[in-house]
């Protein structure tokens, strides 16, 4: 999700577009092992994930890496060209068709005292916030995590306590694919899914991602809840119809207006 | 550079000289070996799951003919095989024009057999009329297409104004049997779509006609394809209706019905027009999905002989494919053209698209019996109104000679 | 250069005479009108987004601007001559009112940032029903003949091409050039680089005008998803990069391939062109940036003796 | 224990090093000295190996390092601070002092480390909560010397340690350099600040246009013109 | 100084908490060439910088030809007459040398030169002078460092600039280059045009500079001519450092 996008930016400096096709992907495997192999749609981030990983950390060595030293734009259109075809694999592999994944689970809703409140989404808010956690966690806990936000904010100091940073770079990546997929597959819970599907999700967390600036992670989780009260509260005085309009509006004058998000330009008015 | 220049100007010549020497189709005296019919569909894309469909219905209905010889036409005094060209427009309008161009310059094709979904055949609808070729079309309901007087367009898929009054005189029914309340207070959500607003509209009328039997508390477009309804159904929430009137595409049925489960909402009333029946929404929502009332084009579950056979046929050809409404539609499209192909008994356009106008079908499986197309090309025919029950029954509860169940309304539980 | 205006003469006389020499392939002619126009398109994006270097994902809004600028005033019974420039125009001044604010933002910041505009624009055209039709879209009446579809299309594409051509050698081509390669030492040599980013936008946009003229007259129907889509936005990208960013006739080439692939090799072959686009786009990104042409080059030096190496890093 | 011999380095096709040959005997402080754009920083960065080395060699301890990738220098006991601090300004100074034991040598005793430069540096200890973003500039010098330090490196390589501080902190800094050399600590010092740098080293060695022009003990170079000449050009 | 042809006052930059430039005074005089130095970080590059127009001051004016040219635009600067060259030398890589160099003159150049004809005689006027007409149509970035100082050069010189501000043109270069370019940067005075060097490489600024101004940490401590200068002890002092118990 979000941060993925957050993660690949701050450490490798370039703007991920084949999120949306990895928000995608995770959400056709766990409809794939679902009706195939009969996995709880629950459990198929454990396969998701790590896979992901791996796919990530593939497409680093092998393409990204051959970029990172040209200009940015180069990169964005690698990355476009990949959602391209991933986008377009999934039509050949699934077809256009309208898919959803429906066990008991997801029809199952809980009252909360006047509230009726949908466990998917209770579940899915929740794994939202404990992936953040997780990985602010694993940010800021671990060797390997210091040296990934080590990399981010200096990669020439990293290099120099000894961080392997062609590995974190890749490591990155992996785990920024690894979030979309995991993103995909649980939204995959909430709603019914086409190849299409990362793409206005994924324009939304480019959106979320410029709100809160472009490589902090609390910012991120900052940028969603933003997001989620625009459009909640937009939607009140205009039409349903329109409802997308609201990020796309918020996507470019945040990024012309406040080009360090809301988080880095509080940041920065308390340094200067 | 100069050498790239000069092959590209010498590839564009090369090969425009190569299609122009492309032999033009003539028809010699008596008369040509095949009559070409094509259609463009959308196979892959947003809207595959019909287009397929379409695709097998079309095939279908060609392939009995020509396992009968082909169309009789009486001119030439023979049976002349039919040559189905079907090309894929991956769902996008400009493509599928230029198919349809396609069609009718590079294959000459005798006549046309329609696309599928409103905004694709708005603008495919263009060619035939600009080259004045008979088309005959299943797929394109939204009225507007069929008000631009193009003169050999015809449809075999009744407007979605149509859908919404049958809901409506199906409402006004049960509330006289006191089955449901009047008025009926209707929040009305539709895709903003042609489909969409043509449905709003409908509903629109009919609260001004009757305003004792319907209210309309809310009327909101959405757009497609969306992803998070939960701020528009909170709206719907908010008001005091007591139907709620959705119209959707297949995702955003399933997406919204979802989360309106999930919010908790009840009304005593719930359509999301012709969605509802279609396996693949009752698979994907399940229980969710029971006690949707839907006003459908067709339905496999019409009682009697013609749908049975039908539905015996298509389970037949297509095992893997289930009976749907467009599966009918397309099949009795094509076989609509191969009738007026044969009362025309020639393949002359203008003859073809005369035929057309006069038409009068009664064996048909759709319901009301028999297919006539008025001035504007648009079928008037009626709609058939089911509402799910548990465990994926599905009844016919109006028109009464289609009638399969009794309606269970109000919802249960609201 | 005389002989690369020589080559093109001859083509542009090689096309026009197609129409006379075969009269009856419709069908070549309307796959060559589809090329002009495309051709058009990609070299209008190509200003932009090969000459100044600005990615721009959004530039579907000009087409659409264009054609429904176009079909209103052509269902209000207004003459082409007047209706055409004014669709130019209206596509010109939209340019700038995003421009403006879009060019402060730099590389891949601007073209996220027009992703955004593409798509406002986009959903905008789809709610503005009193003027657009909504989603619905407008229908024209009635098209102009073929052949001058045809000449429209191909002056347009000569048009274009020729200013790209002119461009690419005059003062403001290399404003241009200079800005695509250093914005700040462009500017420290007194080049006013947003000033002629906004031009060639500006540019752009207009030849993206009457390209959306001839794509409405053509095509008879406009509706939101159909111009202002994503898709368009995509495609105008594409064809560019696969012929070569920033050259003249590479967007033509793009042009070429990127017609033969959607509409003859994907009619029947399902769902392989956008596929095929995205791999060739990887692999253009990847080893040749700079396209077929680059690829060309390459084959030529090849097979040529290397005249002139010259030492590199 | 480092030895460098006939080393070559260019970016791109810019030389900027030629034929550069040094040693550092273990214990000692050894400055490098030499006018801005001489090669100093290039030279350590060729140890440290974050530049490519186009000729020559690079011995530590009996290990050829001129081709290692810079992590293995880091293992083997190198650390660079480098000019301008280089810390990750959005991190603790916590997390950067833990960055600096990234080695899986220095993993072992990081409570050690940590009370070791806490020593050395009160005031680190003071602000290790704090976003080394926000920190003064001698600070922030200190946590970089200290991140450096926590690798427990037999040599470290220090970078202008004092560029932009004011001379009060630049003396309290010389005289850590000098305690850290006391505690077994191989210093190599590149220091544009030439009378204090050489008030505390053993040797130094004057870089002009990427050449060593000249070498010797403290007392040599104090005495000769080379430094002057190196510096202002007179 | 009677009639500076440039002249800042109180020119101030700050950067977040840092203050890169602090009330600098600076005045050139037309037809010198001015020396600018000073250790690391003492601030000449962000000088340069406020005076091109690359930046905008904090604080404090500058004024061209008596007219103040505070805050605007760098390419506005430079056509009026302040080019600058880059310390990092910043070629249009893709272009060929005189291609270059006809970006200068197209944009930089009062008369606007006559078409591309007139741009490309202006450009190898300057290419000429420069060295490298031999060079003018190979691609920029096959040139060598000393090459790519020069194109720095004959770039700006194709603006026609009254005052050239050079950053660091010596650096990184080889004793023949560094001699080769010190005869140009003379050959660029003898035109009458006035000239701002920061450099590092103080044996050559002594060569070749009239005058010195000597920053340190963001401020001027001293000015004159270069022998006075260096051997002023805040300014050895400055380079060698004081040593602490001294």
């Amino acid at each position: 999700m979000s941060y993925g996008l957050a993660l690949i930016y701050g450490v490798l400096k370039i703007i991920n577009l084949a999120n949306a096709g990895f928000l995608m992907l995770g959400a056709y495997v766990t409809w794939w092992l679902f009706t195939a192999y009969h996995v709880d749609p629950l459990l198929a981030p454990l396969v998701i994930i790590p896979v992901f990983f791996l796919i990530g950390v593939g497409l680093e060595r092998t393409l990204v890496r051959r970029v990172l030293g040209s200009e940015p734009i180069i990169s964005l259109l690698l990355l476009f060209g990949v959602w391209l075809v991933l986008q377009n694999l999934a039509y050949v592999i699934w077809t256009g068709d309208t898919r959803s994944i429906e066990n008991s689970f997801i029809e199952s809703t809980v009252k909360l005292g006047g509230l009726q409140l949908s466990i998917p989404r209770l579940y899915v808010f929740a794994m939202g916030v404990l992936s953040l956690i997780a990985l602010q966690l694993f940010l800021t806990r671990t060797y390997l995590g210091r040296a990934i936000r080590a990399t981010a904010q200096d990669r020439d100091a990293a290099r120099l306590v000894g961080v392997d940073v062609d590995r974190v770079m890749g490591i990155a990546f992996g785990i920024g694919i690894a979030l979309a997929g995991f993103g995909g597959s649980l939204l995959s819970l909430l709603f019914s899914f086409t190849p299409d599907f990362g793409r206005v999700l994924s324009l939304k967390s480019f959106c979320i991602v410029v709100l809160g600036g472009l490589d902090s992670i609390v910012g991120v989780a900052f940028g969603s809840v933003a997001l989620a009260i625009a459009e909640a509260f937009g939607v009140r005085y205009m039409p349903a119809s329109m409802q997308d309009l609201i990020s796309f509006v918020v996507l470019v004058v945040v990024l012309v207006a406040l080009p360090k998000g809301i988080v880095g330009t509080l940041r920065s008015l308390r340094r200067g | 550079m100069r050498h790239s220049f000069l092959a590209l100007a010498a590839a564009a010549v090369a090969c425009s000289v190569v299609a122009a020497a492309t032999p033009v189709a003539t028809h010699a005296d008596n008369g040509p070996t095949e009559v070409v019919v094509g259609a463009v569909l959308p196979l892959t894309g947003e809207e595959s799951t019909v287009g397929t469909y379409y695709k097998a219905a079309y095939e279908l209905a060609t392939k009995e003919i020509n396992d009968h010889g082909g169309v009789e036409l009486r001119t030439y005094g023979r049976k002349i095989p039919v040559k189905l060209i079907i090309y894929d427009d991956k769902t996008d309008a400009a493509t599928s024009r230029n198919l349809y161009e396609r069609l009718a310059v590079q294959d000459h094709v005798d006549a046309m057999l329609g696309g599928y979904s409103t905004d694709l055949v708005q603008a495919q609808t263009v060619v035939p009329n600009q080259h004045q070729i008979p088309y005959v079309g299943g797929g394109g309901a939204a009225s507007a297409i069929y008000k631009r007087g193009f003169k050999t367009i015809f449809s075999l898929l009744a407007s979605i104004e149509n859908l919404a009054y049958t809901e409506c005189d199906f409402i006004e029914e049960m509330q006289a049997q006191k089955k449901l309340p009047k008025p009926l207070r209707m929040a009305v959500v539709f895709e903003n779509t042609p489909h969409g607003q043509d449905f709003a509209k409908g509903l629109a009328q009919r609260a001004k006609a009757k305003p004792q039997s319907f209210q309309i508390v809310m009327n909101e477009a959405f757009d497609l394809h969306g992803k998070d309804f939960t701020p528009l159904l909170q709206k719907v929430k908010a008001t005091n209706a007591n139907a709620f009137m959705a119209d959707a595409h297949l995702d955003d049925y399933i997406t919204m019905q979802r989360q309106y489960t999930q919010a908790g909402m009840h009304h005593a009333y719930i359509t999301y027009g012709a969605r509802g029946p279609d396996k693949k929404g009752r698979d994907a929502l399940g229980k969710s999905a029971d006690y949707i009332v839907a006003a459908s084009w067709w339905n496999q579950a019409i009682p009697n002989a013609a749908v049975k056979a039908f539905d015996d046929k298509w389970a037949k050809a297509y095992p893997k494919l289930n009976t749907e409404w467009y599966s009918a539609l397309p099949y009795e499209t094509a076989r609509t053209l191969y009738i007026a192909l044969t009362e025309t008994g020639s393949v002359d356009k203008a003859k073809l698209v005369e035929t057309l106008r006069h038409i009068d079908i009664r064996d048909t499986v759709l319901p009301g019996g028999h297919i006539k197309f008025p001035a504007d090309g648009q079928i008037e025919a009626p709609f058939v109104v089911t509402e799910n029950l548990p465990d994926g029954k599905t009844v016919i509860v109006y028109p009464h000679a289609e009638k399969t169940g009794e309606a269970v309304l109000p919802v249960p539980g609201s | 250069m005389a002989r690369n205006g020589a080559f093109a003469a001859i083509a542009i006389a090689a096309l026009v005479a197609v129409p006379f020499v075969a009269p009856h392939a419709e069908y070549a002619l309307d796959v060559l009108f589809l090329i002009f126009l495309y051709g058009a398109m990609a070299t209008a994006w190509n200003l932009v987004g090969g000459f100044a270097g600005q990615v721009s994902f959004g530039h579907a809004a000009f087409l659409g601007i264009g054609a429904y600028a176009t079909a209103i005033m052509t269902q209000n019974g207004i003459s082409l001559w007047i209706s055409v420039p004014v669709s130019a125009l209206l596509a010109g001044a939209y340019s700038l009112v995003i421009g403006i604010p879009a060019f402060r933002l730099r590389g891949p910041y601007f073209s996220i940032a027009t992703i955004g505009i593409g798509e406002a624009t986009r959903l905008i055209a789809r709610n503005w029903s009193s003027l657009t039709g909504g989603v619905s879209g407008l229908t024209l009446s009635s098209a102009p003949p073929l052949l001058l579809q045809y000449f429209a299309a191909l002056a347009l594409l000569v048009a274009a091409v020729g200013l790209a051509a002119w461009i690419r050698a005059s003062r403001f081509g290399y404003a241009l050039a200079a800005v695509r390669q250093d914005t700040d030492a462009a500017e420290t040599l007194g080049v006013a680089t947003t000033v002629a980013k906004t031009q060639a936008l500006f540019l752009s946009a207009c030849i993206l005008g009457v390209a959306g003229s001839v794509y409405a007259l053509h095509y008879l129907f406009v509706s939101p998803d159909s111009v202002f889509g994503f898709s368009t936005s995509i495609a105008l990208v594409i064809m560019p990069i696969i012929g070569g960013l920033g050259t003249v006739t590479g967007p033509l080439i793009g042009a070429v391939i990127y017609t033969f692939i959607r509409e003859q090799l994907a009619a029947t072959l399902a769902n392989v062109d956008l596929l095929a686009f995205g791999v060739l786009l990887i692999a253009i990104v990847v080893f040749e940036p700079r396209g077929i042409l680059g690829i060309a080059d390459r084959i030529r030096r090849m097979r040529k003796p290397p005249a002139v190496t010259v030492p590199d890093g | 224990m480092l030895e460098v011999n006939a080393l070559a380095v260019a970016y791109g096709d810019v030389q900027v090093l030629w034929d550069v040959t040094l040693r550092v005997e273990r214990g000692e402080i050894v400055t490098l000295l030499g006018a801005n754009g001489a090669g100093k920083t290039t030279l350590l960065r060729a140890v440290s190996r974050t530049v490519p080395v186009r000729g020559g060699t690079i011995v530590l301890g009996g290990e050829r390092i001129e081709r290692a990738p810079s992590a293995r220098v880091v293992e083997l006991g190198i650390a660079h601070v480098p000019e301008g601090r280089r810390l990750w300004p959005d991190m603790s100074v916590e997390d950067n002092l833990l960055l600096g034991s990234y080695p899986r040598r220095a993993r072992s005793d990081v409570r050690g480390s940590l009370d070791y430069v806490f020593g050395l540096f009160p005031r680190v200890a003071e602000r290790r909560a704090q976003i080394a973003g926000t920190l003064s500039g001698g600070e922030q010098q200190m946590v970089a010397i200290a991140r450096g330090l926590m690798s427990k490196p037999s040599l470290l390589m220090l970078d202008e340690p004092s560029l932009g501080l004011a001379p009060i902190i630049v003396a309290e800094l010389f005289e850590t350099i000098r305690r850290i050399n006391d505690a077994g600590t191989t210093v190599l010092l590149v220091e544009q600040n030439v009378r204090q740098a050489l008030e505390i080293a053993t040797r130094g060695y004057v870089v002009e246009t990427g050449r060593v022009v000249s070498s010797g003990t403290r007392a040599e170079l104090l005495a000769s013109d080379e430094i002057k000449k190196a510096y202002l050009g007179l | 100084m009677a009639d500076p042809i440039l002249e800042g006052r109180g020119l101030t930059k700050r950067f977040g908490g840092l203050i890169a430039v602090d009330g600098v005074d600076i005045a050139i005089e037309r037809g010198e060439i001015c020396g600018l130095i000073g250790p690391n970080g003492a601030g000449k590059s962000t000088l340069f910088g406020l005076i091109s127009g690359v930046m905008r001051p904090t604080a404090g004016t500058v004024t061209f030809n008596g007219r103040s040219i505070t805050g605007r635009s760098a390419h506005d600067i430079c056509v009026a007459g302040v080019a600058v060259t880059h310390q990092i030398v910043r070629p249009f890589r893709d272009m060929s040398v005189v291609d270059n160099v006809m970006v200068g003159a197209f944009f930089g150049h009062r008369p606007r030169p006559r078409g591309r004809g007139g741009a490309r005689a202006a450009a190898m006027e300057e290419l000429e002078v420069c060295g490298l007409a031999d060079r003018a149509e190979s691609p920029a970035r096959s040139l060598t460092l000393g090459g790519h100082k020069r194109l720095e050069i004959a770039r700006a010189l194709a603006t026609r600039p009254e005052v050239l501000l050079l950053d660091e043109v010596l650096a990184g270069l080889n004793p023949t280059e560094t001699d080769r370019t010190l005869d140009l940067v003379r050959t660029v005075r003898e035109r009458g045009t006035t000239i701002v060097m920061v450099e590092h490489n103080l044996r050559a600024v002594r060569g070749v500079c009239s005058r010195i101004v000597v920053l340190v940490e963001g401020r001027k401590i001293v000015e004159g001519d270069p022998d006075t200068v260096l051997t002023d002890e805040r300014v050895v002092s400055a380079y060698l450092g004081t040593a602490a118990h001294a």
